[in-house]
């Protein structure tokens, strides 16, 4: 209980609170978009510190492989299930934030551990950061998949110019693939990484006053933003209907449970498992949307936003985080000590 | 002082390099470009910014010579077909520094 | 390509959500938002948004039909009389997405 | 005088000469929004932590309601003096604005009891985030008393149409509580607040590197701006002339020492009373005057805005604190130490 | 609804206190400055803002009365001459409190 | 090595990486201004404090009075090879930024030292705020003078008008003056030195968290950013030619070789000489830009800020500074150690 009243998770609530009794207060947006380079920054430099510290092992890689391949795989999943009510682009965008990860959720479930007194590994930051873009490349595929069976729909009852569009595709994998792991917010987070595991101890005591030690404070006024814009966005999924707001919730929850499993199966520590949980369950509404903005213009972001915003960020900061803990205690695993 | 057709564009700002890119295939001999806070049109509302660049629009503002309109019309129609936004064209006086 | 009317309106931004009803009531299409930096008319200068909105003005861009001209102007001229601010009509062809 | 030469106030000068100078020194409108949002949520927090450390006794519940008192009566002391030279609107608007708080007052003063090594009461923020808003009330209240006589001496000599203004004004009261009481400033306030007495010394250790330790530093930032803002608005007063421009200093002394006599009454200790006199003493130039905008739209902002900002905020900062501290020592108040 | 002339201008914002000191004499009766983000013109490109306003350009919105177009023009043109930047006059009808 | 690779360096590679590889990370305008007087704000203070501490002593007025005289001779060399290839307005302008300073090289160089563990005196940052102007009157001097020189022979061939424009020159020097001494990176500067002087120990003590902490934290975030710009403005200079990139870094080595010739005839320590070093080597795309758009609006921007920013910026960061460091070792200057 006191973990999950801590004042990041308060500040979310605020926010929330804030606009749905229409108070008028607002973080301006260069301000959100600095607090959003800082998180990202600390959390780069500080998974590159501890994988310089604790060193790359076989477990690492595992957990490595398993977290890009799982960013791949379960748009396939997800967009199944979301064809069962939506167009093939709208299906293939949200399967694609949901394939990807929330890097502030992230953060927030390091800052429970952290409250929490467990440790964690660096190798779990660089799966995140090795997660952010491969949804993308699936999701995309998925549609191209798709608009290509339509088409070949189409040509058996009429017939012609096919080669134009198929050039067309090609084009745009190139812009696709730097889009996707290009995005400012992979490589901010990659290069802070870099850096970190490069300067090693050294760097990190110059730069750990700035980046460690108001750390939590700086996501309080983040979440705080959150909660502002997540409230906003809800009202967005009003039209959307409740297949969608219960995929939202349902969705996280599945792909949360196989982090789990995925975690239990690799033998990770609580507090790993944890972070890998709520990487697998947290859906992107930041990296994604802006790479789907110009790789699926057809698919709606007022559908895939306010989704992964305002109904899954929520629910796993709130419900997730320490459910998928107190879950991971439940089934044995144990926590490692320390910051 | 000279007759221009005054040229105002709104558009996503993902797209926006591909409206730079016609302009500047059309000459245009100058661009102004300014950020729009919010807005609305046939695909909704956009509000954007905070978290990234997703959902935000620009304004951009040009000029071309009268007798081009038909040509910056024929040029930026497909973009607003595949990705939305607006173009108003309006009659102005120019004044330059030449 | 089709006439319209261009309706750009600078308002207070504490009385922007009014215009914004007024202009949803009038039920125009599409709505474009910036932020003015600074500014004055009658009521002295405007120039703020450090500390608060509560000297911030804001730009509305909009368009209507060339017959709806009449009612826009009935509906903002109240509100321009008790809150201040300014339109500008003039006429424009629009390239839309449709 | 070392208490004087502190650097936050040393910036708020160099900020004032630079603009007199007409240096293009300028902080942009973000930044200060964010460190007016990171100085309420810091304040919030740690009055909030303070109130769960010390509890709530009757003290306290007698200092925040004198306070509450205050900022609604005040008000009508004000306007009376002010009708002497203004119109109704300008008057009530004026009188709200002193009846209400500045919190960057508030917390220069605070930075002057840390450096002075004096501790002060949790309830002393909770003072300052009830007086926020009654002020506004009284504000309204006044001018639409004014409007109905008014409008009552326009019938006596024609009759007709008053019910539908009437009308007019129950429709509004809904959205000047609203706008008083949910004020952007007033809810972050009042949450970090609430937060940081929920989660108390825990959460108070979770955060305090980012809203405690660098708060001096950030406020001199803020006062450099304050500093840039309020000489750009002394302007604004040239027009107003030397009545107003006296009301300003005058009754801002008028006010404060109202505070001071209010602190005697309830035998506050000398770091309390000294906040409490600051808080009678000073006026609003963010939050009220955001709800006055819509509240009393045919009041000029060109002149309360100034006012507060432009005359009453330096006199504060820079000859009230040290003032009011002396007299509360030269009147026997003890301080007690520790922060 | 008034006939007037809507007169927008983009100047390098370092340039920009002295369009508005010839603004005030030729005594328009209010004024809108919206801020730049990026443009390009004779000069090359503008974009800045980031370290100094040294490469940032403002938009500026006015009007005046018909008859003064000519000598808004002969006001701003030696600005322009020197100084670069643009002037675009068009037909509007004004909507104001008065 | 490890010097070399320290944290804000490498931002300064990624945020170039991130340019050239079309991604599109972002720091807002507003944020990049925040860190510029934050960073202003925090040398200006910790010099004024060293200077309180270590007082004015004869070789403190040597160093300034060699460092202003510099900034005021050295554009007279630099015009005098640049009009080999320029018109007499772009040199003069490229003249007056390499006279001048650049603050972000100075804290980088700080920064460096503090690394390194070496000291340095609270002067060299006098010497530096007082560097920022005399180069700017010095180009707008030169400039002038070519003017007139172009004036008098036009007029030899034709006669008549020639004291409206005297005229005209001399109602400008006022203002340029202001912009001169009064830009506000110098004015921040020169007023945080000031008051870090005045408040002393005890003021250093109430803002240090702030100012000092975090400060090569905040560094790296600025420098991921100059990275950006610097990258951006690359490309710029490919209009400009070999001759001008070729100027930025070869002059930029005459410069700083004469500051080392200059600090060792002071008789300096290697901290203070690298940094006097740095302050010669260095050229200003901030201050004086901002200066010359006024002051000479016929000079190019698109020439003498790329320059600065996109050549003479990152050879001095990424090869000046530790090559410097290395020859003043080898010239035998001894260390001072400590923060
Ligand atoms: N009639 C209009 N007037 C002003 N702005 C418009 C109009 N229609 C569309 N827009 C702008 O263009 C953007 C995209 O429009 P749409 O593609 O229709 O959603 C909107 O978000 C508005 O900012
Ligand atoms: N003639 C005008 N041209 C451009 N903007 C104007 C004009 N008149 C008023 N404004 C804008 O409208 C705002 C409110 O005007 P007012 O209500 O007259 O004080 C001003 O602060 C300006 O931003
Ligand atoms: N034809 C044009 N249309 C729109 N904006 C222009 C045009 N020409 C110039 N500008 C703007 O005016 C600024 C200065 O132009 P110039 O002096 O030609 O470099 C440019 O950076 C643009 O923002
Ligand atoms: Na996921
Ligand atoms: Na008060
Ligand atoms: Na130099």
């Amino acid at each position: 209980m006191e973990l999950l009243l801590s004042p990041p998770i308060l500040f979310f609530f605020l926010g929330g609170l804030a606009t749905l009794m229409k108070s008028d207060l607002e973080v301006p947006k260069s301000v959100a978009r600095l607090l959003s380079l800082y998180l990202l920054m600390s959390i780069g430099l500080y998974g590159g510190y501890k994988l310089a510290v604790g060193g790359i092992d076989g477990q690492a890689m595992a957990v490595m492989g398993v977290a890009t391949a799982s960013s791949f795989v379960l748009p396939f999943v997800a967009y199944a299930v979301l064809r069962w009510r939506l167009g093939a682009e709208d299906a293939a965008a949200i399967a694609a934030t949901f394939g990807s990860i929330s890097a502030v959720t992230f953060v927030t479930a390091v800052a429970f551990l952290d409250n929490a007194g467990v440790s964690y590994s660096g190798y779990l930051v660089a799966s995140m950061a090795l997660m952010e873009s491969p949804a993308i490349v699936s999701g995309v595929l998925l549609a191209r998949l798709a608009a290509g069976r339509a088409r070949r729909r189409e040509l058996e009852s009429s017939g012609g110019g096919a080669s134009a569009s198929a050039d067309d595709a090609r084009t745009e994998w190139g812009e696709l693939f730097r889009e996707a792991g290009l995005n400012g917010a992979v490589v901010l987070l990659v290069g802070a990484m870099v850096i970190g595991y490069v300067t090693g101890e050294r760097g990190w005591a110059s730069v750990s006053a700035f980046v460690y030690d108001p750390f939590k404070g700086v996501l309080c006024l983040f979440l705080l933003d959150m909660g502002l814009l997540a409230a906003r966005r809800v009202g967005d999924l009003r039209r959307a209907g409740v297949f969608l707001v219960g995929f939202g919730v349902v969705w996280a929850l599945v792909q949360g449970l196989i982090g789990v499993g995925a975690a239990v199966a690799l033998g990770l520590d609580r507090g790993d498992a944890l972070l890998l949980a709520i990487l697998f369950g947290s859906a992107s509404y930041i990296a994604v949307p802006a790479a789907l903005r110009l790789a699926l213009p057809g698919a709606n972001p007022s559908l895939y936003i306010p989704l992964a915003l305002g109904i899954t960020f929520p629910f796993n900061i709130v419900v997730g985080i320490p459910m998928y803990y107190a879950l991971l205690g439940w089934l044995g695993l144990e926590a490692s000590v320390g910051g | 002082m000279r007759e221009v057709k005054r040229i105002e564009i709104v558009i996503d700002k993902p797209h926006e390099p591909k409206v730079r890119v016609a302009l500047a295939e059309l000459g245009v001999p100058g661009l102004t470009i300014m950020d729009v806070v919010a807005g609305y049109g046939d695909r909704g509302s956009r509000e954007g910014g905070a978290l990234s660049d997703a959902m935000m629009n620009r304004f951009l503002l040009t000029t071309c010579e009268p007798g081009q309109v038909e040509a910056v019309a024929a040029k930026l129609e497909p973009l607003l077909r595949r990705y939305g936004g607006l173009v108003l064209i309006s009659d102005a006086q120019m004044i330059r520094n030449a």
